[in-house]
């Protein structure tokens, strides 16, 4: 092995390095660019679900809200204004999400307020409908 | 998480079962109890949620809140229910500020990004959902004081309050815009503030007995901010309910706007209530002959005739006469007079009001029967007893296309034999026009307030 | 530079170029990983929707038709069936994504064979309909 | 492709309203139209997805099955109507069985796999769809049969019927089973096989009357199938429509079953339908005298009469005498006397068949009442003209516990003046119970074949 073999050897090697070098780089580009879109994807899929089946559900809830309050009976309509009043607490959800994390802060005050101006209206709007239906009685008693 | 979203779905179906109850007296207890069921399986299932880590608040919270909402809806009078509802909205309004204030402050709870960072959608939905929530607020605060007495009743226009109005209406939404593009704290606060500022504004100038239209258009408004919400949480629940709610809200405004026979801009441009008064005064001006009669002649002819139907109105309510009315009744009965009641869709001040009063006082709800039911009897009725209503008998409605309620359905009470008449004064009612009805032959006016009166009729019949 | 610096030197780039290519035979395998997941999870995100949004849709859907087919006045009952008889072709959906590709094949066949029994239910159905309903018709002609 | 997920909603809420039409005559062809438009959009948004690529055979396809159904419908009489929907029925399952096969060889083009590698839950949606669609393709097949009177519509049982169906209904739930694990293509075909024989044999044992509800039920198991094939295809429009026609079907059939006071088990077990012809023979075993007129006889009577409430049945649909019979009523009010009709929800062999002939003949919808409408009436009416309805007046229903009609709502026609009941002999109606009515003293038989009678009358009364 002579002086010019081994200066080829480890040109070629070399060579050989910088080429891997060259592939490693561009496979970590494609890591990069792949890693984000997939995962940032399959978070999206996740945790941000289609609009368009959220406002099928809209939709749909429209027509049923539609057709079961126009077949409430006219002499029950105090009552399901007292239903509606309770139930449209349930942006208690919301507030329980805020109120929820173990630290301490501006998020979480509101979200105790609003889980305590909901609680009233929950439990005053379903107690005020049970009053008013348990006086409706029938005739013969 | 899968499950959540069918438990939430659930939650849903309960509320759709909890509305449907309501079509029939029998059903709606069962009805309420699907309502709690939803709401309790919403709140389980979001307590239940990975990033809801601490319970002591929010049970405190649910604690102090719960025994606040016992507490009051146990108290308060039948009479007051109007006031109540528009309370209680007014604290749904407010709590929709504050969830929306906690999504902005906290936004990676809610997936929706990060503080600063919000995605624009969730903002455009979370600018929405505050305003309508504040302008609720403060909208239901003033109905409240309207309805409570607490705020005068009557409408308070002034110079340039609908340039105001739109004034305000153009910079929320320049505002909301504005949050889009910066995301900044104080535009958010400026949002809260100038539709708390709308929200009085707008329903200052509403006259104090169109309340319940205003109740009841917020109570729709707060139903669709609640579906916003839904959509910022992808939440079936919230969604279901809200279009609920809103088309709750929205059919019970467009019932009582044709009952009245209005459109609902009239009554949200404002000023009507304000006629009552002055239209009042004018009642009293005409000078043609009643026939006036005291508490013995109404027992006597009632208790000789067959058949007795009672008319109540909003004068029942405010006098709260209903449980005297109801012992008046069952003496009749037990003379062997048939006793029905007949209830306009928006007698009072509330739908359905009347139907509450009466079932409080124990009035079978079987004898209570609604305008197409029992419209057709009154010409084979012996004596129409109409205690505290005035608008829903007078035939204006039928005759006098200048009449502000000419279209509105009304009770044919002219065609019963006799007509009595409970009230104060000649005055008029609600809509401030008066009762041709007063100077009929058939017609017997009974001057003085409804429950007194009542109670001089039944001490005349027990004795 | 001596044989012992040069043999040295060529030791270390080969130890180099094996750890270039354990780099990129690491990255490699990571794309793999990655590919797959990423590409396939965004792929099921599109085209396979969550269930449960369907099921919501359903489950409202149910709801929307039973007080939807309520409300139909005993007189219709004869052109109800006639309607939901053409409605209920709308699986031509099914059968014209089975008819669509370009190439001949046995799917394609059944596709022309379920779109040509759909439509005579669409059209018969509808025209059907029609002439049951043109025949209602009010007092005062 | 997010737009066509848009497109899709937009075309079921098209059929929503298509549905919502038919609470009106009046709004009904309005809502046709909404059903023709959703259909279009359907179809449209279809042909617009990038793998629907080659359209000869697609539109070859549409217009060929486009002429034929068009002509059908166009020549169709109306009093074949509900073999009519039979047919179209069978149809769709047929389609819904191609629709699955396609998707099984070329399921790439569905997103649910690739052929030998289907994802599981699609395959179980798959052979349910095929399941379903196969049974209702032989089972409306054979209730078309009946109702065209080509199968005997004698209820063909035989022994070990029921056990044979339960086997091959499991062998059905045996080989999805086996589909989902192995895939392989003569399990497909072997699950349509058993289906198909299924379908058959479930129906055949269903004597021809009871035929309406069986299309009724199938109706509602090719929506479900519709909704399963919606879910595979994630496909809104397909869901929506399924649980329409789901609701549509089941609600139906149980009208029905009620009207008849029987359970759906009652139907579909079969064997019911035989008692007709055995009871028919005993009925005409009654020896009680009855009085009998002519024609000109109940031209007089009706003649001279006020009012005349003509209730009509099945027999008039089997003689087409609809036509004939809007020339009488013309002619009695040309003479001054109040003509309305009076229809019993299960009059003639399907829900509001009815309706559709006397619309046909030009009756004015107006003038045609239902049960609950009309019932009170009858009490006032001098004369009602019962023509080809028998069970749905028969007082059985009210009086008797042990007939088969008992708790079934009937029109109270005894409580006429008098009572005219036009049909060819005393054999008994579909439910083969003898009507007392034929006996009282107010009710006089016409004896005939109804459009001939009705011509008799015609010419009597015209001259
Ligand atoms: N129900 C609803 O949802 C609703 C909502 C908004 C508006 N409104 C409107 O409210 C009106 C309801 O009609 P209505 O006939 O029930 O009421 P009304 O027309 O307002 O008449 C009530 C009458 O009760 C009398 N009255 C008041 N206090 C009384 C007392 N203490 N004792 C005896 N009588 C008393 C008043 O006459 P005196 O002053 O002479 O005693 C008055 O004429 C309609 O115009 C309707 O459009 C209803
Ligand atoms: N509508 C539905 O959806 C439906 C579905 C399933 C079952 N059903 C059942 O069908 C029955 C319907 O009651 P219905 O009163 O309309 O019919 P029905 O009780 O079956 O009576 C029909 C009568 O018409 C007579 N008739 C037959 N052909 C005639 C002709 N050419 N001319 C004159 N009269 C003729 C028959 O008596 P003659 O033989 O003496 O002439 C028979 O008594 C009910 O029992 C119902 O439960 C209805």
């Amino acid at each position: 092995m002579d002086k010019q073999d081994l200066m080829n050897a480890v040109q070629s090697l070399q060579e050989q390095a910088q080429g891997l070098a060259a592939k490693a780089e561009a496979l970590a580009a494609k890591v990069t660019a792949l890693d984000p879109t997939g995962v940032a994807s399959a978070a999206e899929a996740a945790t941000h679900t289609p609009f368009l089946y959220l406002f099928t559900a809209f939709v749909l809830a429209c027509v049923v809200g539609y057709y079961v309050v126009w077949s409430v009976t006219p002499a029950l309509h105090s009552p399901l204004m007292g239903v509606t009043n309770a139930i449209s607490s349930v942006i208690i959800v919301g507030a329980l999400i805020a109120a929820g994390p173990t630290d301490m802060s501006l998020s979480k005050v509101f979200g105790f307020i609003a889980v305590v101006l909901a609680s009233v209206n929950i439990f005053g709007g379903f107690v005020v409908t049970n009053r008013m239906l348990s006086m409706f009685k029938k005739k013969q008693r | 998480m899968e499950w959540a979203g069918y438990a939430y779905l659930v939650a849903a179906v309960c509320f759709i079962l909890a509305l449907r109850g309501l079509s029939h007296p029998e059903t709606a207890r069962n009805g309420n109890r699907f309502g709690i069921a939803g709401m309790a399986i919403a709140i389980l299932t979001t307590l239940a949620m990975p990033n809801v880590l601490s319970y002591e608040w929010i049970i405190l919270g649910i604690v102090v809140g719960g025994a606040i909402g016992t507490f009051i809806a146990r108290k308060i009078e039948m009479t007051a229910l109007p006031q109540l509802v528009a309370a209680f909205h007014s604290l749904v309004g407010l709590a929709a500020v504050f969830v929306a204030a906690a999504a902005f402050y906290a936004p990676e709870e809610y997936n929706i990004g990060t503080a600063g960072q919000i995605a624009v959608g969730s903002l455009v939905e979370m600018g929405l959902g505050t305003a309508i929530g504040a302008v609720t607020f403060t909208g239901s605060l003033v109905a409240f004081g309207k309805l409570q007495g607490i705020v005068g009743s009557k409408p308070l226009s002034f110079v340039g309050q609908h340039p105001l109005n739109a004034a305000l209406g153009i910079l929320l939404v320049a505002l909301i815009i504005a949050l889009c593009v910066t995301q900044a704290p104080w535009i958010f606060w400026a949002i809260i503030l100038v539709a708390f500022a709308l929200g009085f504004l707008l329903i200052l100038p509403i006259g104090g007995a169109d309340m319940p239209v205003v109740v009841s258009m917020l109570n729709s408004y707060s139903g669709w901010a609640a579906a916003g919400i839904g959509f910022t949480l992808a939440n079936t629940a919230l969604i279901v309910t809200g279009a609920l709610v809103g088309a709750s809200g929205a059919i019970l405004s467009y019932i009582m706007c044709k009952g009245m026979n209005r459109s609902i801009f009239n009554v949200i441009l404002g000023g009507f209530g304000g006629e009552v008064a002055g239209a009042t005064g004018d009642g009293g001006d005409d000078d043609r002959p009643v026939k006036s009669g005291g508490p013995e002649d109404a027992a006597y002819m009632m208790k000789n005739s067959d058949s007795v139907i009672i008319v109540p109105g909003y004068g029942m309510a405010v006098a709260q006469a209903q449980h005297t009315l109801r012992e008046m009744a069952d003496l009749l009965k037990a003379e062997g007079v048939t006793v029905r009641y007949a209830i306009h869709p928006v007698a009072g001040r509330m739908p359905g009001h009347m139907n509450v009063l009466l079932a409080e006082a124990d009035v079978p709800y079987d004898e209570v029967m609604e305008l197409d039911e029992i419209n057709g009897d009154f010409s084979s009725t012996d004596v129409a007893f109409v205690i505290g209503a005035n608008d829903v008998t007078n035939p204006a409605a039928k005759t006098d296309k200048a009449s502000p309620i000419y279209g509105m359905p009304i009770l044919d009470v002219e065609n019963a034999g006799q007509v009595l008449f409970l009230k104060r004064s000649m005055a008029s009612g609600y809509a401030g026009v008066q009762n041709e009805l007063f100077f009929r032959d058939n017609t017997t006016m009974l001057f003085g307030d409804a429950k007194q009166m009542v109670e001089k009729i039944v001490k005349s019949l027990k004795g």
